[in-house]
């Protein structure tokens, strides 16, 4: 199973492509800059390069091969509709600056996917071009920061709960503001009345996630809403939960300002062992203004129209707080996301959620007899279900029971995360598993949790069935090694 | 639903195990005034694959795919032939349904291929060390300037005005909320980059200039000149490279002094797709500045066995870890891309690398004879690779826009990038690559022809 | 050469090895008279995987696709849409690169599929076992009458008229060497199939009696009489289908007594394909048959850890086993296409198959209808599936021709299936399913309307 | 790895597509035949589909994970372009019986792809409609008897060498013949004199495999011919190892009547698993009159025609044998195969042929010394290298080092043939494999065969690291379970 590297099998002289020999002689307009020295590029021959990446990607779970439970991240079956039609000419083979007659049906996908993403979400206007999850974040918390100098308005702190995914005070310390934590009451909802307690005049926004990262929905939320808007700020919501309540619940009507989507996670576009993801940001009318451009947002008469730099003043969207990206954003994951929405519907997207919620609570009850589920007693969790290490035997910790899981076949659940729950264990079913899967999964799950509260030392070692064994991920931080060197 | 596999009796079963009536009652959590009785209105239900399909195949025809026309676009998105067993390889579920590889015992094909992707990006720019791709490379060109201004401690970075426009709007606009000060420059319409002007805007609270490589015109500054005088004052150089082909044919920004070097991958595997998804690549020449670097980054090590593996590192810079202390707060990165690219790069090697950069710049030489052969037209630039700009007598603008009614897309206006400018009325980029044949450029010529005459 | 992983070095350190002086000395053995001094004169050099795309898209591009196209055609290949999860399995390196599976334990893959395959097969055609699958239906068809010839030790095969035209070519042009009769017959124009015309042929040498069902002219006729009549005497009913999906609503031959049941498995998962590759299918209703089966076969068995597992069975009828002895000269199966059936049959399931079957049934309804409706058409059958006859006024071979022009392809002329037969001038088989639109329907009746006004 | 058929975890009622409910009460023009009894098929949905195929998929072996050594098998890299053209709407979206001025290129294809076997054979034309191999033997066969037929020649036998495929003399029985075995000279080629000897008014042909079923080349095989035709009869050539030769040496200059050319051997269509194959024959001139419909000829402008039923007596090509089909045959490999043509060009086909001829020679030098190579003193070999099971311990056999060869992750060489040689094990390693590669798979074969000639019992048992361990097929010959039966 140990693959070795281009690097070690190719050479600069090898080429996997066929093209005409160059020609040294040949006068240049490279003003000097022409290159002599060797790049050190190794080249494979196309049968060497299928093979050298169909073994690698055989190192590689993904969803395909089967359950990937992994909480907060929504790993969903990928239709391969989605990725026949990115790959349809028209999409693909466009260029971002064409004249924009010749790209009307790019726009177009653009202005469908911007209606679908306001009507699910209840909300005004929908910033485009944020590349991920983490740059929704940014450019949510931006238009905040304009909203909030617009009106010469300098407040400098964020709020956010001790359970919140680490981009949320990364985004807000990267756009400039202090953050404070808003601690969790027992039922691992946010606690309102802290809350209501530390607003004030300084507080620019609140950074929450419904449903939260405990699994939990926050039934709160329009309270609090209420509260902080009443004391001049804004509400962030974190979407990348929204898989748990798309088409029954739109945070529109829960008093949300702003709101990024993850197309990777709620509307199946391939995760693609790390990205590329899409963060689309929904803002409420009072940010809508400030969303950078491109922008899309809904005129009087019910059309959504695509702003750029150019057509900014036509459409009155002259606040912009800039541009994040250069282009329009991740169109090949919009075409994607348009055709999973279409193909769901407005019913299906609700089951969608429903099923998602229903698996999860399967889950849920069908565990928490052995495992330690701290929030069990607050009601049906949404989406996922959270369970803590308590119980576990000494020296056996959440990871040695996650690598125990890769033994049986499955990608581990997401590991310490939240914070709030000691060795917490996050485990999202989503809505595209059987029944039959997820019985598999319980009996498994249930198995490797009695053995690591009965101690099993196997486990410390684990997983033995898979490509590696556990991977030194100390060394590999003590002394870097991020590139190839060529043996001396 | 045929993504859906629960049936009715899973549902009532599964329900019967919860303890729960019905699936409302796991909603119970909701508030009131946010259940909706039924599916959200103003959408249509679901559809078949065939009607999805036959709605999304509408939209795309309604677009002048680039292989339909004779194609001249470029600025910062280049198109070239991508071979067909990347997208093979790249639709293999493995890669494609796969997480970020957290669990790296089982995801050892995402992380070699990224140790791969690293290796290859950072001996491409002529640095040791490149991270495992960002969103696209104006986003990276910002990443640079926040980092140049970590490893500093200054703020204000010196903007070459030949960046590209849409990255200098991101640079702008993110410093707007850092309180970074950004010193931009329109380009300069001459026929070779003013690095003289460039160096005299660097000062001693510099912390970085930033310099394109081929610039927004296409031309080659020479990037050592300016290296130097960064360095003189402790500033970093920070070049930005929009055709990684042309690293096949022209010497490497770190070769040339270049601290920190990102640019746009897109060339290589990925494709138009309209602007995106695209990869941001980001390197940095010397290890010292690792510890600051943004994003991702895969490092070798052993397993438990002693055998070699690849695991993601130095996370202690990343916001899952430091959250709001991190270097950045991206999370994502764009793997698939750098699949695609590694992918294609693999196929090349360097050889096919720079037989490729050899046929983009023999053909965009022949481009640039011919058309300054068309009376009413001139070529700007004195070096280029495989763009360049000419001046034209007339709006370039509009003859953009007449020329794509007859399927010649004819290049990006200049006006198009700088709307606001009166003086690029006239100027057009013109790129030329391999996909581009001899008779594309005859028609182009032709139809300038009788436009402009 | 991209395809080819030898260096010039690696094959002179080869060469060495060998002790050759070079490469010529290894065809030493070729006479003089046919070694070549260079390569072939009169075809063309290497090309780049970019000017061999574009060269094979320009001969697509002559072609007028269905999809750009109002479409009617059937006649033994039906176009039905295809999940996109199709494709993406079939194009997994995995099933596409392998071999035929001799070595089973590394082969799982492909016979746990075969097996399925044989058992989806076995139930839609209401037979025991299927086979791995044929060439395609004509050449099962064939497969089959020589099977019934060595099941009942008797030479004659009494064919319907209504069987395909080049599936009864195909059984004449192998038994002209064979020197098996063949009892053809021309298909008779009517409304109802002519079962007693049939069944007046049959005799006590017959071996098997064929019969299409659905018939070449769409009409379904009524299997169980004739296979009473066959049974009677001691023959075999050979049942042939041409589109499963009709299968979906109408009983099953098995069920109707047919003993051999063959068809084109096309229309589900592979495509049109200009007529290839297709996929036969071939099942038998009585397991004591299945020793004079043609063809692979997969079987159930268990490793040496007791584990279930598939190996192909029965090779003892096989050709590489039995040589001059096998029941028949095949070699291949359609694994591939076998596959494409398999999967699309697993996302429909039974529920699925029904409701496809319906929907073509319910627009095939709709256009006789609307097509009745037209002067100068008549619409023949009295029962259909999917696909009918109608009369028209005039040449129906010219009228294809000529609505082809405005890119509605009609259907197919029965002059174009029987050249030589005057009075099948004004026949047209016109086929709907669930791709045709309510619209392509009222476009192709409002130009026939126009045509024979 | 285990995995469960879908009769196993699907059901009739769940479906993986979206259709509109069937509404029963609605008329039907079914003519009482209307299906009421279930079929019993089970569905899957989606997800579900894609997990169980992928899975399925990966118990596997293929050219894009390994070395592919199948003597006569020809099992070469399959490029993606060519899957990639083969789906071009234009090939994939026409029907066979459209109108031939709404499908030019399609034609186009088939006549491009005529002119380019009738080249590089050096034949005159070429009867394109033979679904695979096998079929190919048998139209060319037919041919040769039509052809005797149309001269009043009733002979009766067909010479076939004993190193044949079986499906020589399958196909000679099939078409109505004797078969006779023609004995092998020590060297491992047709002896010469002994054919000649038998040769007479009887004999209808010979059949011939050159390079022959040893790997080597036939140098007699023009004599042959002639001898062969002096005496009435015609000469088939077994093409399934024109891979040796293509591009360097013309079958047509050493009198070779018929020989079908396998699309997925030598011009790399894909296996598929055992299908869809295709086998077009190149006849010569005095055979071409016969080939069946449709056929492709040459007229004497240079130019190639696609002759149909309708179109015959226009061509003046009347004495078709008849038709071996429905439609134009096996287009989507004609695609495959041309866009395979045209990447390597006539320079290419011709290094194709020297690199698997110099790939194979060196596996045969490098392996002589520990493994018995019958007719390794005959000279070179041609693009596969045989050797014997000669020197083994007692008790292993052959079949025991080719499961040993799969745990060290190769696909076994062809096993026990042809059958002159004892335990014969042939071994063609294409010119797609890389020196790096053959010499991994020489390290591991020697071992192997080491092992064998040393008794190793483990052996015997081998695979140990496959999906499975050695099937029983006595068992599924004896006891035949060849469709899933539902459990009572």
């Amino acid at each position: 199973l140990e693959e070795k590297l281009i690097f070690e099998i190719g050479t600069p002289d090898t080429t996997g492509v066929d093209l005409p020999e160059v020609d040294d002689s040949a006068p240049n307009k490279l003003g000097g800059m022409r290159r002599d020295a060797e790049i050190g590029l190794p080249g494979l021959s196309e049968p060497e390069t299928v093979r050298h990446y169909t073994r690698l990607s055989r190192q590689n779970y993904g969803i395909d091969l089967g359950f990937f439970p992994l909480g907060s991240c929504t790993m969903k079956h990928n239709p391969r509709l989605n990725e026949k039609v990115a790959r349809m000419p028209g999409f693909a083979d466009v260029h971002p600056l064409q004249p924009v007659d010749t790209v009307q049906g790019a726009l177009g996908v653009i202005n469908e996917l911007a209606h679908w993403l306001i009507t699910l979400t209840g909300m005004h206007g929908v910033a485009m071009s944020p590349k991920a999850g983490a740059h929704g974040e940014l450019c949510g918390i931006l238009c905040i920061r304009a909203a909030l100098e617009a009106r010469g308005d300098a407040r400098k702190v964020v709020l956010v709960p001790e359970s919140a995914h680490g981009t949320n005070p990364a985004t807000a310390a990267f756009a400039g503001y202090a953050v404070e934590d808003i601690p969790a009451n027992s039922d691992g909802r946010v606690d309102l009345e802290a809350l209501k307690a530390r607003l004030g005049p300084d507080v620019a926004a609140v950074m929450i996630t419904n449903p939260n990262t405990c699994g939990l929905f926050e039934p709160d939320l329009r309270e609090i809403s209420d509260a902080v808007h009443a004391a001049g700020g804004f509400v962030y919501c974190d979407g990348a939960n929204f898989n748990a309540i798309v088409g029954r619940v739109r945070p529109g009507d829960l008093g949300v300002d702003a709101m990024h989507i993850n197309l990777h996670k709620t509307f199946s576009t391939p995760h693609g062992g790390g990205g590329p993801g899409s963060g689309p940001v929904v803002l409420s009318e009072a940010l809508s203004p400030f969303g950078p451009l491109p922008f899309t947002a809904r005129t009087d008469d019910g059309v959504i129209h695509l702003v750029e730099e150019e057509t900014a003043s036509e459409f009155g969207h002259t606040k912009a707080f800039g541009r994040m990206t250069a282009f329009h954003g991740q169109m090949g994951m919009y075409t994607r996301a348009l055709t999973y929405m279409l193909s769901h519907g407005a019913d299906g997207l609700k089951q969608v959620s429903e099923d998602a919620v229903l698996n999860a609570n399967y889950i849920l009850r069908s565990m928490e007899d052995v495992l330690h589920a701290p929030y069990a007693h607050s009601g049906p969790c949404m989406h996922e279900a959270l369970f803590g290490d308590k119980g576990f035997a000494e020296g056996l910790s959440t990871i040695d029971l996650a690598k125990g899981l890769i033994d049986e076949g499955y990608h581990p659940m997401t590991m310490y995360f939240p914070l709030v729950v000691h060795g917490a264990m996050l485990v999202e079913p989503t809505e595209t598993e059987s029944k039959a899967t997820i019985d598999q999964f319980i009996t498994a799950f249930r198995s490797v949790a009695e053995r690591a509260k009965a101690g099993d030392e196997l486990l410390k070692t684990a997983p033995h069935y898979a490509p590696r064994s556990r991977l030194d991920e100390t060394l590999a931080a003590r002394k870097p090694v991020l590139a190839y060197v060529d043996p001396e | 639903m045929r993504y859906l596999p629960l049936t009715d009796s899973d549902r009532s079963a599964m329900l019967d195990v919860i303890g729960a009536p019905n699936v409302d009652a796991l909603f119970s959590d909701v508030p009131e005034i946010a259940r909706l009785d039924g599916p959200i209105r103003d959408l249509p239900m679901h559809a078949s694959e065939m009607a999805v399909e036959k709605h999304m195949r509408g939209l795309s025809k309604k677009n002048l795919a680039a292989a339909d026309a004779a194609f001249f676009l470029g600025a910062g998105a280049y198109r070239h032939h991508v071979p067909a067993s990347v997208d093979t390889i790249i639709q293999r579920g493995e890669f494609l349904t796969a997480y970020t590889p957290y669990q790296p015992e089982i995801a050892q094909g995402t992380l070699q291929m990224l140790f791969e992707f690293q290796s290859q990006v950072a001996r491409l720019y002529g640095c040791v060390v490149a991270n495992a791709s960002m969103y696209d490379g104006s986003t990276a060109c910002w990443e640079a300037v926040a980092m140049a201004g970590r490893v500093t401690k200054r703020s204000k970075a010196v903007l070459s005005g030949a960046l590209h426009p849409h990255y200098t709007e991101v640079v702008k606009t993110m410093a707007k909320f850092t309180g970074d000060t950004i010193a931009a420059a329109q380009p300069s319409i001459q026929a070779d980059p003013d690095n003289a002007g460039l160096i005299s805007r660097i000062d001693a609270d510099t912390s970085c200039v930033v310099v394109q490589y081929p610039d927004i015109l296409g031309r080659l500054p020479d990037l050592e000149e300016i290296a130097a005088a960064a360095h003189a004052v402790g500033a970093l150089l920070i070049a930005v490279n929009t055709e990684p082909v042309a690293l096949g044919a022209i010497k490497s920004p770190g070769e040339l002094g270049a601290d920190i070097v990102v640019g746009e991958g897109q060339a290589l595997g990925v494709g138009l797709q309209f602007g995106g998804p695209y990869l941001g690549l980001f390197a940095v020449r010397d290890k010292k500045h690792v510890r600051q670097m943004p994003g991702r980054l895969c490092g070798e090590t052993v397993d438990a066995d002693g055998r070699r593996g690849f695991v993601l590192t130095l996370s202690t810079r990343e916001q899952h870890i430091r959250r709001e202390k991190a270097t950045s707060n991206i999370c994502t990165n764009s793997g698939l891309c750098a699949l695609a690219f590694t992918v294609h790069m693999t196929l090349l090697g360097e050889k096919g690398l720079r037989q490729l950069a050899a046929e983009n710049h023999r053909l965009a030489c022949i481009a640039a004879e011919k058309l300054a052969a068309v009376p009413g037209v001139t070529v700007l630039n004195h070096s280029f690779f495989n763009e360049f700009t000419i001046l034209v007598d007339g709006d370039a603008r509009q003859i953009v826009r007449d020329l794509a009614e007859d399927n010649i897309l004819a290049g990006v206006s200049l006006a198009r990038l700088y709307p606001d400018v009166e003086e690029f009325t006239r100027g057009l980029l013109v790129a030329v690559t391999e996909t581009t044949s001899e008779e594309d450029i005859e028609t182009l010529c032709a139809a300038l022809k009788e436009k402009l005459s």
